[in-house]
């Protein structure tokens, strides 16, 4: 499925390491199971070659990685980035959460990744082997040795399908083309919510978030969450709390946590990829992008660096408060 | 390289000097007008009100053809140009007037409004070059006095046109340099010559005409310039006696392919 | 207190410089409105995290409202802009969780405008308590 | 304004997309208008009846016919209310209605001048006729 | 723990009516934390104060609750109290149980229990107060004025006669500005240079004034009361302290066709000057792009005959460094360029002049020695055309011109009209105006004078083109009120160009973190009572860089700007509000959130060293707060993410505890 090669990538970091361009590089490790991927640094070009992973699950955003990986390197640290990390990129910088200097960075190009629950979804639990095929996955489990093809419009994940762009903001290298930004219908879904009554809509995400069991996977993934000490965290902060024990805490912690990262979420939605009760956590980020966009005029996190975030800007007519639902109804 | 090329009627007819010249010239410059297959007529005028549509239609049709071939469109005909211009920025600006046209018209894809639009001066300006164009003279016009007369549809409205500064415009004055001729700069250049007025009220176009013939004769022009065949007439009907030229008759001259027996 | 009538819970963030003496001119004026209004006050309405405005709903507050100055009349000149972009995304965000629209405003009163204050505050009154409770956005365990 | 009135001017203001109420009355439409003389209605009285609903004494102007388009009102106003737009507007109405063009085929023969190029032909149907 | 003071004041009935104030102190005893709770009559009357100064001392209070009016009110009272008793004055919180409950509930049962609830807030927040002190700078005394024009030389030297020094920054080889070109000033029709010349001498004579011409600011650092500026001052290839002005250099230099700037290039000047006769410094001055000698080393005829041996081709760019503890910003305005007005001609010929260069032609000393002739042939013109709102008033969205009107123009004409109707009764006067504006004192009557007294032609209507011909100029314009359209044939047109700030002020404002706004114009602290200040403390803005004023407007803003510099500079310390922003160093993640919203620049960042559990060190970005700027508005607090940004006095603790005790 991926046009760039695993081939192609291990050779571009094994000839950086060894030009002496980086010290290090920031890639994909195999985990536990096939589908299984984690971000892993490599040091030596043996280490990369034997054991850098490049398939369709390597969905993980490194750039938050970026924030702790540098902080300790002598020399460059090699990072591969898709198109969308590359927006969580530009808005780390934007924020002097790393240093540009200590990072080399290669933009590739990126198909899709595939959301594993769906496969499991298709090919039941199990999966011992997963790899691409033709247009498709095959899939062999334990309870069946005959492979399943599954076509990828089925199992990509509902991110890649809504893909928002596949133009790389930030790159000092790319390997293979370049893509163009595109226009997604990403915000369909917000919309669908938006149509429902007040009703519905509490019905809705009290479905979704009573399920939440506040794992903060999503906060700990999200490259716009990279505080020294959360709000969560903080006893001092009003917000502090470590456990799902009221049905309605986990809505505040959504909503602040929505609220922190509005103008700042570049919508790479890492947070409903590593959520483990699958909630739709994008979109809540959804709507505050859609929101913003639509109050205060298009705006993309990440797409360079040093722009004002929305919420830290104003503008002297800007739309009120009180006529921020007329401005949504009429749409 | 190759234009879709809007001639329009006049040029077919009355004009057809203004063609001929344009087409021989361009071929000079490396630049090849192709002419667009079934054009209609730009129809003179560009109506502003929002809710006129089928009049715009042909516009829209030339300017989706030159899309379909990826070429910008260009015109030597102010009026077409003008006409064909505003068109393709109320295409880019006005999503209900797009929305419309695109259903008249019903092409396979939507036309959006990415054609570029060039006048011939601009095309020999931003895309040939006015330094080009001077290599390739091989009759300086031997520093005639030249009055560029623009009238209006050249330069307005400014915000959709944006050729040039709408009261202080050079091009024509650039090109008039660059054919070896010196620009006679004069206030009426921007003024209108009396348009379609003149059928009903001939009087009346003849004092707008003979205000700016007498105004570059005031400054010594030796004769005047124009794109656009409606100016011309009045100009020459209405005007003062100074001779009343097309440009592309100067460019024609200056890069040698007028077929003039008194230049031969 | 009666103890049948149901009165809403209703808290008022106020800033120091406009509302906050927009709501002291009410009172000079003795221009009635709800008990059930309790205001806080705040140097601008610029302070108010969007946390606490979540707080109170948890606490069991059953409408919030902020006051700011007139956008323009900021005593810190730009504050109450960051306020205005602030709310409008909180209370968009809101309504979109389910939560009724009608339980958070954001109102610009100046230290002139006694009147406007007390008039607010009888309308918002009014509307909160039509919706009755806040069953929402509330976390039980506040509740004795 | 009289409900008749209000229509009307609602009707030329989405039709041309042109604000009046951006007028500051300096006149500079007026000032530089090449068709002044033969006007009875003038580019700044265009601007402030239409924006009073006084749009009845325009219908039946001559002046209608008078604004050669040449677009210096709308390039030179100060406040970018682009008077010729509403001029054209208000025409529209006129020769829009049946039997109301200002200029019909028959008219032609007698205007024709052999040098006449066909594009002042087309110009003057596009202009004054439906 | 604290120990809590609870007072709750009658106010006579106007509290005690509504509320029941023995229910209310008796209820909040129990709150946690008081250890006090009583009431009584007029708790801000000296009896009041001296219950809460004995239950301080008898009851070792560390905070104090008073139930009363509004803050608003009594705060610094209660405040004051608490001092005189030895506790932090900001260890008190005030529960408005007057304006905010008593006044405007009816039943005392309503009342009285909210009365309870306001004050179990007052004491949730009071038990998580800390005493607070506020922070103190000292003041260097010593001010920059940016701008030598009539402004910054007011501003300068009221500054300076209160006993403060001031240095004076000017781009241009001589202070005087804009009102040294002028000819009269209006509604007095006194001459410009008879009551500005003086005042530049004042300037130059002042030891407590130092100018430093043909200078510009290159940096600027520091904060309110301790700012570091850097000068640039460029080389004028003379030596100031020894040039006597003379001009025996001016009279030999060969290079005479130097367009002369102060008459707006009417005429020449040499490249080596003195831009005109009562120049401050009256200093020559070489114009390195003129200058054969610096072009090509072929000359030095200045040098040969200046017998002070003044001149010096070597002279480099000096830098100066200087502390200073306030800047005033003065850097003046501009009329704005008339190209994309060429409708009016002003590009093809050379009788259509603006206003300023009109103000040179009048001018005894201007390039026509005050004869009011034209420039083209240096004739008398007979008729002359004045357009006013050239540029000025524009829409939003046209493509050239202001949206503002530039206010000195129709005063202008009408002295212009005026004079030139007085020297030359024979000269016909048109004003094409749309509106005339003259609110000012004696403006009306000004103009009236204009039209009634010396027969000036006010048209109401605007010029639409303008179009040289033969030795005319054909203007075109509309008559409204005639309703006509008028053809004038005139011999000079003068017209009022708007006026827009100085190029310079934008990138000074940068390096001032002062605000602007969309016209580059500075933003003023507040729009009607802090007029003369820029949010950024310790700057300060003088005449037309804040928008357009005329000369009265501009000197009284000036004095203004110099009476609050003067109050700043008098005081040997600043003492800073202490409810100010504070970052939590640990927790701040140096995002740059917060030094976006602050509207005072108090916020920036340094790289700071954290040990490390495991021993090392790790550098991290981290806010710093400058307490002498920050004015305690919050909105860092609130665009913290991690919360490490809070507010002294308002904690978010302090404020969510208010929340919980109204929510209980």
């Amino acid at each position: 499925m991926q046009k760039i090669t695993r081939d192609q990538i291990v050779s571009k970091a094994v000839s950086l390491l060894q030009d002496g361009t980086v010290s290090a590089v920031l890639g994909w490790r195999q985990g536990e199971f096939c589908y299984d991927v984690t971000p892993s640094v490599f040091n030596t070009a043996e280490d990369i070659e034997a054991n850098f992973v490049w398939n369709d699950f390597c969905g993980a955003n490194f750039s938050k990685y970026l924030v702790s990986k540098t902080k300790n390197i002598d020399g460059k640290l090699l990072v591969f980035l898709k198109p969308c990390d590359t927006y969580s990129f530009n808005q780390l910088l934007t924020e002097h959460r790393f240093n540009r200097e200590s990072v080399y960075v290669v933009g590739i190009p990126c198909e899709g990744m595939v959301d594993i629950s769906k496969v499991k979804a298709v090919s039941g639990e199990g999966i011992v082997c997963a790899e691409s095929k033709g247009a498709g996955l095959s899939v062999t489990t334990i309870y069946d040795e005959n492979p399943k093809e599954i076509p990828y419009a089925e199992v990509l994940s509902e991110r890649c399908l809504n893909c928002k762009s596949k133009k790389h903001v930030a790159y000092d290298e790319l390997l293979g083309d370049e893509g163009e930004v595109i226009d997604s219908a990403r915000f369909d879904e917000v919309e669908k919510l938006e149509s429902m009554t007040s009703e519905e809509r509490f019905a809705f995400w009290q479905g979704e978030l009573s399920r939440c069991i506040r794992c903060n996977a999503c906060r700990d993934v999200c490259p716009a969450c990279t505080c020294e000490k959360c709000v969560f965290d903080n006893p001092n902060s009003g917000a502090e709390s470590k456990a799902p024990t009221n049905s309605f805490e986990e809505q505040m912690f959504h909503v602040i946590r929505a609220f922190h990262v509005a103008g700042r979420c570049t919508d790479c939605g890492e947070c409903s990829r590593v959520c483990p009760q699958n909630i739709p956590l994008h979109l809540l980020n959804r709507k505050f992008i859609k929101d913003i966009n639509s109050f205060y005029g298009d705006y993309q996190a990440g797409a360079e660096v040093g722009m004002r975030a929305p919420l830290v800007d104003y503008d002297l007519g800007d739309l009120e408060a009180c006529d921020v639902f007329e401005r949504r109804d009429s749409e | 390289m190759k234009v879709s090329y809007f001639p329009g009627c006049t040029l077919k007819n009355k004009a057809v000097i203004l063609d001929t010249y344009a087409r021989k010239c361009a071929e000079v410059l490396g630049v090849t007008l192709e002419e667009i297959e079934n054009w209609q007529c730009c129809g003179g005028v560009f109506t502003t009100s929002k809710d006129e549509v089928a009049t715009k239609l042909s516009s829209v049709r030339a300017l989706k053809y030159a899309q379909d071939r990826n070429q910008p469109l260009v015109s030597v005909c102010s009026a077409c140009h003008n006409v064909i211009k505003q068109t393709n920025h109320a295409i880019q600006t006005d999503a209900e007037f797009s929305d419309k046209v695109n259903r008249y018209i019903a092409p396979e894809s939507p036309y959006t409004g990415d054609t570029q639009v060039y006048h011939y001066l601009e095309l020999l300006r931003d895309v040939v070059g006015f330094d080009k164009v001077k290599e390739k003279v091989v009759n300086p016009l031997g520093g005639r006095k030249i009055a560029p007369y623009y009238g209006c549809l050249l330069l307005r409205p400014n915000t959709v046109m944006q050729m040039d500064d709408p009261e202080n415009p050079q091009i024509f004055e650039d090109l008039i340099r660059a054919l070896g001729g010196e620009p006679v700069a004069y206030s009426m250049r921007n003024e209108c010559c009396g348009g379609y007025v003149t059928m009903e009220n001939p009087e009346f176009a003849k004092s707008k005409s003979k205000a700016v013939t007498d105004n570059a004769t005031a400054f010594g022009a030796e004769c005047i310039v124009t794109a656009c065949p409606l100016c011309k007439y009045n100009l020459d009907k209405n005007g003062n006696s100074v001779p009343v030229v097309y440009f592309t008759e100067l460019l024609a001259e200056a890069l040698g392919v007028k077929e003039d027996e008194t230049n031969a | 207190m009666q103890v049948n009538e149901y009165r809403p819970l209703i808290v008022a963030f106020c800033c120091n410089w406009c509302s906050y003496a927009g709501a002291d001119l009410a009172g000079n004026n003795r221009l009635n409105y709800p008990a059930d209004v309790k205001i806080i006050r705040v140097p601008c309405s610029c302070r108010v995290n969007p946390m606490f405005i979540l707080r109170a709903f948890q606490r069991g507050a059953d409408g919030v409202i902020i006051c700011g100055c007139h956008p323009g009349d900021c005593h810190y000149t730009s504050g109450n802009y960051y306020t205005r972009r602030r709310m409008a995304l909180l209370f968009s965000m809101l309504d979109y969780l389910g939560i009724e629209r009608e339980r958070t405003r954001l109102e610009w009163v100046s230290a002139a405008e006694g009147a406007k204050f007390a008039a607010t505050m009888n309308d918002f009154a009014e509307t909160v308590a039509a919706l009755g409770e806040n069953k929402r956005l509330e976390d039980l365990r506040c509740k004795k | 304004m009289h409900k008749d009135n209000e229509k009307m001017k609602s009707e030329i203001i989405r039709r041309s997309g042109v604000n009046p109420s951006k007028c500051m009355r300096c006149g500079k439409c007026s000032g530089t208008c090449p068709a002044y003389d033969e006007m009875e209605y003038h580019p700044h009285q265009f601007v402030y009846m239409v924006e009073s609903g006084d749009i009845e004494p325009l219908l039946s102007s001559e002046s209608l016919y008078k604004c050669l388009s040449c677009f210096a009102c709308v390039d030179r106003c100060p406040r970018g209310v682009e008077p010729a737009k509403l001029v054209e507007a208000v025409r529209l109405s006129v020769i829009r209605q049946q039997g109301a063009n200002h200029l019909t085929a028959n008219d032609i023969p007698e205007m024709l001048d052999p040098d006449l190029p066909q594009q002042a032909i087309v110009s003057a149907f596009r202009k004054y006729t439906k | 723990m604290q120990r809590i003071g609870v007072f709750v004041c009658w106010c006579g009935t106007n509290i005690a009516g509504t509320v029941d104030v023995a229910a209310v102190s008796e209820a909040l005893k129990s709150e946690p934390g008081v250890v006090f709770s009583t009431n009584y009559q007029y708790m801000c009357s000296q009896a009041g104060q001296d219950i809460i100064k004995d239950a301080v001392k008898e009851h070792n209070l560390t905070g104090i609750v008073v139930c009363s009016c509004s803050p608003r009110m009594h705060e610094a009272t209660f405040r004051k109290t608490a001092a005189a008793a030895g506790l932090n004055p900001y260890m008190v919180e005030i529960a408005n149980i007057r304006e905010q409950c008593s006044w405007v509930h009816k039943d005392m049962l309503t009342g009285t229990e909210k009365a309870i609830i306001l004050g179990k807030a007052a004491v949730a927040k009071v038990n998580l107060n800390t005493p607070l002190t506020p922070g103190e700078s000292p003041v260097t005394k010593r001010a920059l004025v940016i701008g030598g024009g009539i402004a910054g030389i007011q501003t300068a030297l009221d500054i300076a006669d209160a006993g403060f020094p001031v240095d004076i920054v000017e781009k241009n080889p001589t202070i005087g500005g804009k009102m040294a070109q002028l000819d009269k000033t209006f509604p007095t029709l006194d001459c410009a240079a008879c009551i500005l010349t003086p005042k530049m001498v004042d300037v130059a004579q002042h030891e407590n004034i130092r100018i430093f011409s043909y200078s510009e600011v290159e940096e600027i650092g520091g904060f309110v009361g301790n700012f570091d500026v850097k000068i640039k001052k460029k080389a004028r290839f003379v030596k100031e302290d020894i040039c006597t002005g003379c001009g025996a250099c001016v009279e030999k230099c060969p290079m005479k066709k130097i367009p002369n700037e102060f008459n707006l290039g009417m005429d020449n000047r040499r490249a080596v000057y003195i831009p005109f006769a009562q120049a401050v410094p009256k200093v020559a001055t070489i114009d390195p792009s003129a200058c054969n000698m610096l072009k090509s080393g072929k000359c030095g005829i200045c040098s040969k005959v200046c017998t002070a041996g003044a001149i010096d081709y070597k002279q480099k760019d000096e830098l100066i460094e200087e502390k200073y503890g306030a800047i005033v910003v003065a850097t003046g305005f501009n009329p704005i360029s008339m190209d994309k007005f060429d409708e009016f001609a002003y590009n093809q010929s050379r009788d259509v002049i603006t206003s300023l260069e009109f103000e040179r032609l009048t001018n005894a000393a201007g390039p026509t020695q005050g004869k009011l002739l034209r420039p083209s042939d240096l004739e008398h013109p007979h008729t002359i055309v004045f357009v006013q709102c050239v540029g000025s008033r524009c829409d939003a969205c046209a493509e050239k011109g202001k949206e503002y009107c530039s206010k000195i123009c129709c005063m202008y004409t009408a002295k212009h009209a005026m004079l030139v109707r007085d020297k030359y009764p024979d000269t016909e006067v048109y004003v094409f105006y749309i509106d005339v504006r003259t609110p000012g004192k004696n403006f009306d009557e000004f103009y009236r004078r204009a039209v009634e007294e010396y027969g000036v032609r006010y048209i109401k209507g605007m010029v639409g083109k303008i179009t040289p011909e033969g030795d005319k100029l054909k203007v075109q314009a509309s008559d409204l009120l005639a309703d006509k359209q008028l053809h004038i044939d005139a011999d000079l047109v003068v017209l009022a160009a708007a006026i827009e700030p100085d190029k310079t002020a934008r990138p000074l404002a940068t390096m001032l973190t002062a605000s602007m706004d969309t016209n580059d114009f500075f933003t003023e602290a507040h729009p009607k009572l802090r007029p003369v200040e820029s949010p950024t403390a310790g700057v300060f803005l003088s005449g037309t860089c804040q928008g357009p004023k005329d000369i009265p407007e501009t000197v009284s803003q000036a004095s203004a700007a110099a009476a609050k510099v003067i109050g700043l500079l008098v005081k040997d310390k600043l003492t800073g509000n202490p409810c100010i922003a504070s970052p939590n160093e640990l927790m701040c993640n140096g995002c740059s959130s917060c030094e976006r919203v602050c509207p005072y620049g108090a916020i920036t960042y340094i790289d700071k060293e954290f040990p490390q559990p495991d021993r090392t060190v790790a550098v991290r970005r981290v806010a710093q707060v400058n307490p002498a700027v920050c004015q305690g508005c919050g909105a860092c607090t609130v665009a913290c993410m991690s919360g490490a940004m809070d507010l002294r006095g308002f904690m978010s603790s302090q404020i969510i505890a208010e929340v919980d005790a109204i929510c209980k």
